[in-house]
């Protein structure tokens, strides 16, 4: 037992020590994901709602789409993206590989059909005839919409937790794409990897315990969202 | 069918269809200028839809909608907002019960004091007044319903879609509210669709009654005449009475009419002439029986030699079928009057009604 | 209360509550062998939680329950093995109709020939023979009903437990299957639990009745009592009566008694002897109102002058309540007599009524 | 393009060689997962069976448990197993770290959760008034066991997918126990990491065309399972 111990007094050295190599690796984590999953609520969000609200030509080859990208699995979601910037892809002039930038596209690629899917699945449990009520009262259809993704906005806000959980401890597509490069394309999950293969157990660990920290944060709030679901019971 | 009043709002040539199944089938539908019309009719009989179509919620595959006589398209919102709905469940938004009430008076920029005066004023027409700030998802389903109706209530809309309101609530509360739904929209004058499943409840609220089944309206007209003159046997079935009794006028005396049904003489008032062909109905609730086949002493107009057919248990009543020749009667006994009368199957009685109670009108070809 | 028939299953000192809210606080329930007994009450009045303890398919906080005079618990699958249900909805499992139907009878290792004749005659009885190798997925939910009452009865159980199941049909089904309903349980004569909220259906298929009101028995009896002689201001607006009420045997001539009711005379039948303190009801399905205060020509042995006190509409009749003294009545009406009498509050009418419709029981203490 | 294209007519020609390299990798990942949802259907149908059914007490902290195990980043997981088998760790004696076993030990991990708590959900979808119902017909304790986990049986199986579907596209965990040897731990994940990076796009496309294949067959599969979702409805 005494190594496991010896590392998780070194990871709590590391934390509280505010090292800077551990925290800049965690700040980096964190501004990839989230401007990951900013854009991808930017095109999710919408595209949810429209695929959560009707029925419409192409809506069941669009939902098959979205289906296919969640179930794309994130190592070969890097793999592509790594052939699209490789220096001799039809990308590689902008110089992306192994760089932030990079990391982000990949992150967008995968928490994308996340956050439409699961958008559209909360959009879609508003029941029609909560619509038709609004409707009825006189609202325009951006009114409507507007009440609509209100409804739904636990379930909305579920799907970007949802996104944001599944890039943040992803491994496979950013260590393709970033390249795990010290001080400038190292986030948690690449970081983890390498130091546990190196036998650095404080620093893996500490990085570990952060992004446990964060998955169950995730957790908890996507636990929370869930209990309103009773809601159009009665 | 004819109606002198203009009709307010009306549908001509109304299809709809999902999957390729045709739901809806209606030639001409109208409700005029402050009556209350129920749509009545069985589950699956395309209520609903109508309803949808005729409030400009949902398109039509075909026919065309007019209010006032302009025709009207669910593109059309200023006509929408001429009305509101409340359906079967109250379908409340998250937030205050205020705010739900406040919900179309905002998209309708009514000013916040005029607003707020409006608001107060619906919760108190519908009695709940003291929940004005509680979230609208804490009430129980009937306060959950009447906040419905005070929210589309408070827009004073030309037209109120009504679709099953009352059909979620408890048999108790129920009974409550139709009450409270008939009184609100009476004191309102507002010209309203209420669509039901439920006859009592048409009988309540309704001035007319269309009649649906399986995406067709089979009847129309005043409550009184669809629930007591069926036109055919599935609408006799569907109102509680037995076949259509058809008949001709062949004689007057001042009001009163003896109208020949199949060598059955039937007294009612109509002002149709002699010669005349007509339908006769007589609701169940206004036949008496009595053991035998003497005649008991009665002011009631009718009195009929029959024999028991069937016995119906339903309850605190039973519905005894009778037969006098070629006509057919039910009644609706109480349980002390048929142990009493020892009513059995083949049985000889005597039904009896009265003239004010025997409805009669023109005979459709 | 006291019924001398030897009760098949008795519950004693039942309580029983979730979240340490007690819902349910029952002192003494039975159902005699052979008789079918109704729980009646509104939604939330413990009916269910006490058919399943009943049912042995749920443990009580407190209180035990005996078959034959022996206790039981729900431990006891020999005791379980007496008994079937049948719940609100069909609950049917995955597989085709008859599969469904021998589910219990597999359970009870009857042998594949015997098992096979008793679905098919099982499905014959509830009129579902063709759909035997069905799915019973693809069933309406009236079909599903009666298979579910099938794979209840096929088993020949002792105690049949049915938890509202007519509550989710559509009305028209409804009255149809409730017929059917009564008429199975009066040719395989097993012993009936029935809970319901809708009195027609007790009224229609019950021998006896107890009424339930939060989580307590406000009333038991035969159906007819109970229906009739409420005791409490609830329990008479929960059966559609006035308040109870209360007299005093005056005079008896042979079978027909004279109650004195608060200054008023009520003549009616019963055993009881002078001087003896008595409920008095009648149902309002057998009160008939003449408009006037003259007394017309009439077999009916009670006439008594009153005031019109309201009027609810309640569809085909309305509901008339009246006043005579400290004497309050109700009487069903039908639409086309209200308007012939041109009832309105305050109006002078006499209620008519028969002394076989006057029912007369000993007053609790 | 043309390295792309290059790289996809070079997938082809290995599938279709049946180039014993490939293959090799794409058999150990179906072995490893296979064997670890295998293991965790054994711990996590009876336990999801258990927890869906009812009211006990420690139900609520169980919940918590498996809900915390399913929200545990896989990457974490593998450093977790990893701290425990290597050498001086309190497992080091057995000498697992960098064999197959270590990485089923990792998935198992991964798995047992998501299967526990997909069949909990599963079987908490049954209702209580179906069980009494079979309870009231005569079943005993075990007969209405069976019957309710026949009634559910579509979400336990979407669980058992689920489950399977979890780990074989993971990255994280076995190539931080596995430790990613050739012929000897290398599978598809890990591998496509490697070759991507090396510039080897025919090996990682056709692994990832087969790893996508699958994925796409457990997304069919779970989209086909949860259609009969409606069934309790009437």
């Amino acid at each position: 037992m005494e190594p496991i111990v010896e590392g998780f007094v070194e990871a709590g050295r590391l934390l509280a020590s505010g090292a800077s190599a551990v925290y800049e690796i965690i700040f980096l984590s964190l501004r990839v994901s989230a401007l990951a999953v900013a854009i991808a609520m930017l095109v999710g969000i919408p595209l949810g709602y429209v695929l959560g609200v009707g029925r419409f030509k192409g809506r069941r080859v669009a939902l098959i789409l979205v289906n296919t990208g969640m179930g794309l699995p994130p190592v070969v979601a890097g793999l592509l993206v790594y052939m699209f910037l490789s220096r001799s892809g039809p990308l590689g002039d902008l110089r992306l590989l192994f760089t932030v930038p990079a990391m982000i596209i990949a992150q967008v690629l995968i928490a994308t059909p996340l956050v439409t899917g699961v958008t559209a699945a909360a959009i879609g449990s508003v029941p029609l005839e909560l619509r038709l009520q609004a409707r009825s009262l006189g609202a325009s259809w951006l009114q409507e919409s507007w009440l609509t993704v209100k409804e739904a906005r636990r379930g909305v806000m579920a799907a970007v937790v949802a996104g944001f959980g599944g890039i943040i401890s992803e491994v496979g597509a950013v260590m393709i794409v970033g390249g795990n490069i010290e001080h400038s394309t190292r986030v948690m999950t690449t970081a983890i990897v390498l130091e546990a293969r190196k036998g650095n157990f404080g620093t893996a660990l500490a990085l570990g315990l952060i992004l446990i920290g964060i998955a169950f944060a995730i957790n908890g709030m996507l636990t929370g969202l869930q209990q309103s679901g009773a809601r159009y019971e009665r | 069918m004819s109606d002198s009043r203009h009709p307010l709002i009306e549908a001509s040539g109304i299809r709809q269809a999902y999957r390729r199944r045709t739901v809806l089938d209606v030639e001409r539908f109208g409700v005029a200028a402050g009556e209350t019309h129920a749509l009545l009719g069985p589950s699956g009989a395309g209520k609903s839809t109508l309803l949808r179509i005729v409030g400009l919620l949902e398109r039509p595959r075909e026919g065309s909608i007019r209010i006032d006589g302009t025709p009207v398209t669910h593109r059309d919102r200023a006509a929408r907002l001429q009305m509101a709905a409340v359906f079967q469940k109250p379908y409340l938004f998250a937030g205050t019960v205020a705010e739900n009430v406040a919900y179309g008076l905002r998209l309708r920029r009514v000013p916040q004091g005029e607003r707020a005066s409006r608001v107060a004023s619906a919760l108190g027409d519908v009695g709940l007044s003291e929940f004005a700030s509680a979230s609208a998802l804490t009430l129980s389903g009937g306060e959950a319903q009447r906040v419905a109706l005070a929210r589309a209530l408070v827009l004073r809309p030309r037209i109120l879609l009504l679709d099953e309101p009352l059909s979620y609530l408890d048999p108790l509360i129920k009974r409550r509210l139709v009450g409270d739904f008939r009184r609100i929209l009476a004191e309102t004058d507002v010209t309203t669709l209420y669509v039901t499943h439920d006859q009592d409840e048409a009988m309540v609220v309704a001035d007319r009654v269309s009649i649906m089944h399986e995406g067709r309206i089979v009847r129309t007209g005043d409550t009184d005449e669809v629930m007591s003159l069926p036109t055919t046997d599935w609408v006799a079935d569907f109102v509680g009475m037995e076949s259509p009794l058809r008949g001709r006028v062949v004689a007057c005396h001042d009001d009163l009419a003896e109208v020949d049904c199949g060598g059955v003489s039937v007294f009612g008032l109509t002002p149709l002439a002699i010669g005349a062909d007509v339908l006769v109905g007589v609701r169940p609730e206004d036949v008496t029986l009595f053991a035998g086949d003497g005649l008991p002493p009665s002011s009631a107009r009718n009195a009929l030699r029959c024999v028991v057919d069937g016995i119906e248990p339903r309850g605190a009543t039973a519905r005894v079928r009778v037969a006098a020749d070629g006509l057919k009667l039910a009644s609706l006994v109480s349980l002390a009057a048929l142990t009493e009368l020892g009513l059995a199957p083949g049985m000889p009685v005597v039904a009896m009604f009265k003239a004010t109670a025997v409805r009669i009108g023109p005979a459709p070809e």
